[in-house]
């Protein structure tokens, strides 16, 4: 920006609207939005068909298969995926499924925060860790989950705790049936980057699905769902859980409403804020725009 | 309630909103914030590095295996090999050694250019080929006819716009197509970037969720 | 001159052989060429194990010549007394915590109750906080930013508005066609252009790829020798 | 017998990837060493823009920040570190010929070296290798996220700044913070989910592909350029099958399919 002679115009309503400062947008925002989590007034979610194919994924799986969940989300948005974790989590117990998660370091750190809210599900379920469910520490991209679902033995051999494999059955059991692939009936991934997606498609869904019937569903931000899509259309994914949103609607369908349900009448409340704040600002350019253009050239 | 957790939830709410600050203005507390994120970020590689030591080196070099520098797990000779390559690295504070680094460099870029061929001729190049194979009358269902010929439109008028060296792209016709092409991805981008502010909401409702609960302790009203 | 080969041309051949094995163990089935991928990986990985002080040594250098040069005004006070702070911290928590887990049998630093506490209150809530405050920069970039200056940018904020309707539940249930109106964008229009520019990146990173393994590319390894 | 061990040892699905890389490579191959790289090439404006508005930050006196995003170079953001790294060798060039300070934050730890010996050559070949010594801790700032990114724009105030690599989150942070303390900016990224807000954002941006185009435009080197054609072909292959496909579909699919089959050969 080279310092332009100062023209000493004088600043019209319009100017104002179009440069009112930033943080009272922000103030507003985070008061609308705290005030509104703490009355909140229930607005309507309506449930998409996406959403219902997600859960329908998980819901005519018999029980007793096999949820492999890998989780590799950051720390921003565990308000998007934990809730998505927990509703998955809970569905999956309640449906009695062997539940397999496995993650790098970040997901790790953060699990205390999800088995605390899921502990009395588990233990009204009589869940027993290394016999129902287990934890693995495997941190590594593509390459290792075509590893993972060919044979899990091979990749590691102990829990996220350091607890051998040999003396959790529900590993020896994958072990006994064969190739990993066998014990893999449905994987759940959330991420917060965009390789993900694709990487879980190559290695699940097209090396797998026509031979074991696997599905994959995944929970995803939004931004990243008009690239996730295509796959989702073309049935590579069963399902897309659809960020917050997603989560949100996924637990109305399980009928457990939770922390990602609270949060929608927040996203609506937020989001008329800043259509509101783009108007006025668009109206003052647009205002602005028209009484300089009557007025004769000159002015600037 | 500890007094150590409470401290935390203390410390974790200022930080919360000093980082949130730094939005606004630069400040005094914003900057001790940032500052305090950087060294949790930066001391995350220290805590790590024990077990990255033990993992991917110690380990490798446990007894029962091989000298040969092939397979999976990698000889010990390999390992010992990685080692020092890791340690040339510091080189770089070196005027006269700088070059040392390269042969890591050189390993890593390899690696990585590689990895991203041979993964976009098939998933960028040749799948994204075949997804346009659509049928632009399909008999019966003229919306997805309708749909299937914006689709070849909007791919192709875009493919166009991307044209760097021919000189037909100076035509006026070309050229009018390459425009529409824009206008499609401009639309395109329009809505990626509405959803993203979705996203970004729902992200920092964890935040104010943290602050309301945990931090003021206000029950929300059912 | 064998200095400038030691120095150059054997890492650039270095280069072209590990993206040549990479690409060539993609299409041939070979226990040798996957052992030699997996070897490869595994060396980065072992090696990348000791670059972890890179960031800690420029955060010391620039505090040490912050310190040297004299000083001026609270300013420059201040910015000590940050870095000050911002060492101290890492040297202390970082050593301190490594420490732990070496006590502790070499366990994951997640089961170190010491860092834990660390992690939970002082990283994660500022980690979270700096990803999610994307936000507000989002917000006021479409309240600066987003103005209806040409066609073009008419065109993107249709899109935009559309879009942002869409994503707010209490508007899909309240307006007709809304929502499959953005289902339609999001289906055919978005798809088609993300289409097109990943053709393009795919083609774009492969062809950069090749230059890079070509030598041409020298970009990651300075220009040239001085 | 040998048709059963090709069949053993190449992977299948594979068939078509090979041939168009291998025609790829050739394509390149022709045009650099046969062609010797006599094309004609369309402007990028981006890149005369980056001319100019270094040129300013030298009359006001602030500096440059030049981003190569966060991408790791062993991984398959790789070749969009190299392109970043390539404008940020052009980009130093500049600012060591008019005396602006220059600022790269790095992100990942691996590469600071090579944005180091990048920024040392371009100093050294203008004849400034003593001012980057002496500064280069300075220049190669650690700035690991999107925090201290903005916190470092705030402190600097930068006249330009620059963001081209694979970027993820924290582009929109800094490229808002930038432009709100009245910087310019220039973006470019080949990450498909960021592209639209660096496209919304910045006051001149490199869609897509644009990034790889640009370290051969700049480089000026007749070879790198008429690799660019070989880029051209492989759109027109693309527009070529794609019309092909559609014609062929909308004749029937039994009419598409051989050409399905053949590209899941």
């Amino acid at each position: 920006m080279a310092e332009k002679p100062e023209l000493k115009e004088k600043k019209t309503i319009w100017d104002k609207l179009q440069d009112l400062p930033v943080s009272s947008l922000f103030i507003l925002v985070i008061l609308s939005m705290s005030i509104i989590y703490v009355y909140p007034i229930g607005l309507p979610v309506p449930i998409t068909q996406m959403a219902k194919d997600t859960f329908n994924a998980l819901n005519t799986l018999p029980s007793g298969s096999y949820i492999w969940i890998y989780n590799a989300y950051a720390t921003g948005s565990i308000a998007v995926h934990e809730p998505g974790l927990i509703a998955i989590l809970r569905h999956s117990i309640a449906k009695h499924f062997k539940i397999i998660l496995w993650s790098a370091d970040t997901p790790i750190m953060l699990f205390p925060r999800v088995l605390e809210k899921i502990k009395p599900d588990l233990d009204r379920a009589n869940y027993v860790y290394g016999k129902d469910w287990a934890y693995l520490y495997i941190p590594g991209g593509e390459p290792i989950w075509a590893n993972i679902l060919q044979d899990v033995w091979s990749v590691v051999t102990v829990d996220k705790d350091g607890k051998p494999f040999t003396q959790m059955p529900l590993m020896v059991d994958i072990k006994n049936r064969g190739p990993t692939y066998n014990s893999v009936n449905i994987v759940f991934f959330q991420t917060t980057g965009g390789e993900t997606v694709d990487g879980m498609v190559r290695q699940v869904n097209v090396r797998y699905h026509q031979m074991t019937g696997v599905r994959l569903i995944g929970q995803i931000l939004e931004i990243m769902v008009p690239a996730a899509r295509p796959y989702y259309n073309a049935g590579n994914m069963d399902g897309i859980m659809n960020g917050g949103v997603g989560a949100a609607e996924y637990e109305l369908l399980l009928g457990r409403p939770g922390a990602a349900l609270k949060v929608t009448d927040m996203l609506s409340l937020a989001q008329l804020i800043v259509l509101a704040y783009w108007a006025v600002g668009n109206v003052g350019f647009f205002m602005k725009r028209y009484s300089r253009a009557s007025v004769p050239k000159g002015g600037g | 309630m500890e007094f150590i957790d409470i401290v935390g939830v203390w410390i974790a709410a200022i930080l919360t909103i000093g980082i949130t600050s730094i939005s606004f203005k630069e400040t005094f507390f914003s900057r001790w914030s940032e500052v305090t994120y950087l060294a949790m970020g930066t001391l995350t590689s220290i805590v790590w590095f024990p077990t990255d030591l033990r993992r991917y080196v110690l380990e490798r070099v446990a007894p029962g295996g091989a000298w040969i520098p092939l397979g999976p797990r990698g000889g010990y000779l390999f390992v010992i090999f990685a080692v020092l390559i890791g340690i040339i690295a510091y080189g770089r504070y070196s005027r006269k050694y700088f070059w040392l680094y390269r042969y890591y460099l050189s390993l890593s870029v390899g690696t990585g250019i590689g990895v991203a061929m041979r993964g976009f001729i098939g998933a960028n190049f040749l799948d994204q080929i075949r997804a346009n194979f659509l049928s632009l009358v399909v008999p019966g269902d003229a919306y997805t006819s309708f749909n299937n010929t914006v689709m070849c439109v909007v791919v192709l008028s875009s493919l166009i716009y991307f044209i760097f060296t021919f000189k037909a792209i100076e035509n006026p016709t070309v050229r009018r197509i390459s425009i529409i092409g824009r206008y499609f991805m401009m639309i395109a981008f329009g809505v990626t970037f509405g959803t993203g502010i979705t996203t970004r909401i729902n992200q920092y409702a964890g935040r104010i969720e943290f602050l309301i609960i945990e931090w003021l302790g206000i029950k929300p009203i059912a | 001159m064998a200095m400038r080969i030691v120095r150059r041309q054997v890492p650039l051949v270095l280069t072209f052989l590990t993206g040549m094995i990479y690409v060539s163990e993609w299409f041939v089935r070979e226990t040798v060429l996957t052992d030699m991928t997996t070897g490869i990986a595994n060396f980065i990985q072992t090696a990348t194990v000791f670059v972890f002080l890179f960031s800690t040594i420029n955060l010391t250098v620039i505090h040490v010549a912050r310190i040297r040069r004299q000083l001026r005004g609270p300013k420059q006070l201040r910015e000590i007394f940050l870095s000050s702070f911002l060492l101290a911290m890492i040297y202390i928590v970082g050593i301190v915590s490594a420490y732990y887990t070496v006590v502790r049998g070499w366990k994951l630093p997640s089961a170190t109750p010491e860092y834990m506490w660390w992690y939970n209150n002082w990283y994660l809530s500022s980690s979270a906080t700096a990803y999610a405050g994307t936000l507000f920069y989002i917000i006021a970039a479409t309240y600066r930013i987003l103005r209806i200056r040409s066609r073009e940018s008419l065109v993107l904020i249709i899109g935009f508005f559309i879009a942002l309707l869409y994503t707010t539940p209490v508007a899909t249930s309240y307006i007709f066609g809304l929502s499959s109106l953005g289902e339609w964008l999001d289906r055919i229009i978005v798809t088609a252009a993300n289409r097109a520019i990943m053709i393009g990146v795919g083609i774009g990173a492969i062809l950069m790829g090749i230059r890079t393994l070509l030598a041409m590319e020298t970009g990651y390894l300075g220009a040239r020798e001085e | 017998m040998t048709l059963l061990l090709v069949e053993q040892k190449f992977a299948t699905g594979k068939g078509l990837d090979l041939i168009a890389l291998v025609i790829i490579w050739a394509l390149v191959l022709y045009y650099i060493y046969l062609k010797k790289g006599e094309v004609w090439i369309r402007r990028l404006p981006a890149l005369d823009f980056i001319d100019e508005s270094i040129g300013r930050a030298a009359e006001m006196g602030r500096p440059v920040i030049d981003h190569i995003g966060g991408g790791s170079p062993s991984e398959e953001n790789a070749p969009a570190t190299v392109a970043g790294l390539s404008v940020l060798g052009y980009v130093a060039r500049l600012t060591a010929r008019h005396g602006v300070e220059l600022i790269s934050p790095m992100q990942v730890q691996s590469t600071i070296p090579m944005a180091q010996d990048v920024i040392r050559t371009a100093y050294t070949m203008e004849g400034k290798g003593d001012v980057f010594e002496a500064n280069m801790e300075e220049m190669l700032v650690w700035a690991p996220s999107n925090a201290n990114l903005v916190a470092l724009i705030q402190r600097k105030r930068p006249a330009v700044h620059i963001i081209i690599g694979p970027t993820w989150h924290e582009v929109m942070q800094t490229l808002e913070m930038a432009g709100r303390l009245g910087a310019v900016n220039i973006g470019g990224t080949n990450r498909v989910i960021q592209i639209p807000i660096v496209c919304a954002v910045c006051d001149m941006s490199l869609i897509g592909e644009e990034i790889f185009a640009v370290g051969a435009y700049l480089s000026k080197t007749k070879s790198m350029v008429g690799s660019l054609a070989a880029e051209d072909w492989c759109k027109i292959a693309t527009m070529f099958f794609s019309i092909l496909g559609i014609v062929l579909a909308t004749l029937g699919p039994s009419f598409v399919k051989p050409l399905t089959d053949l590209f899941l050969w």
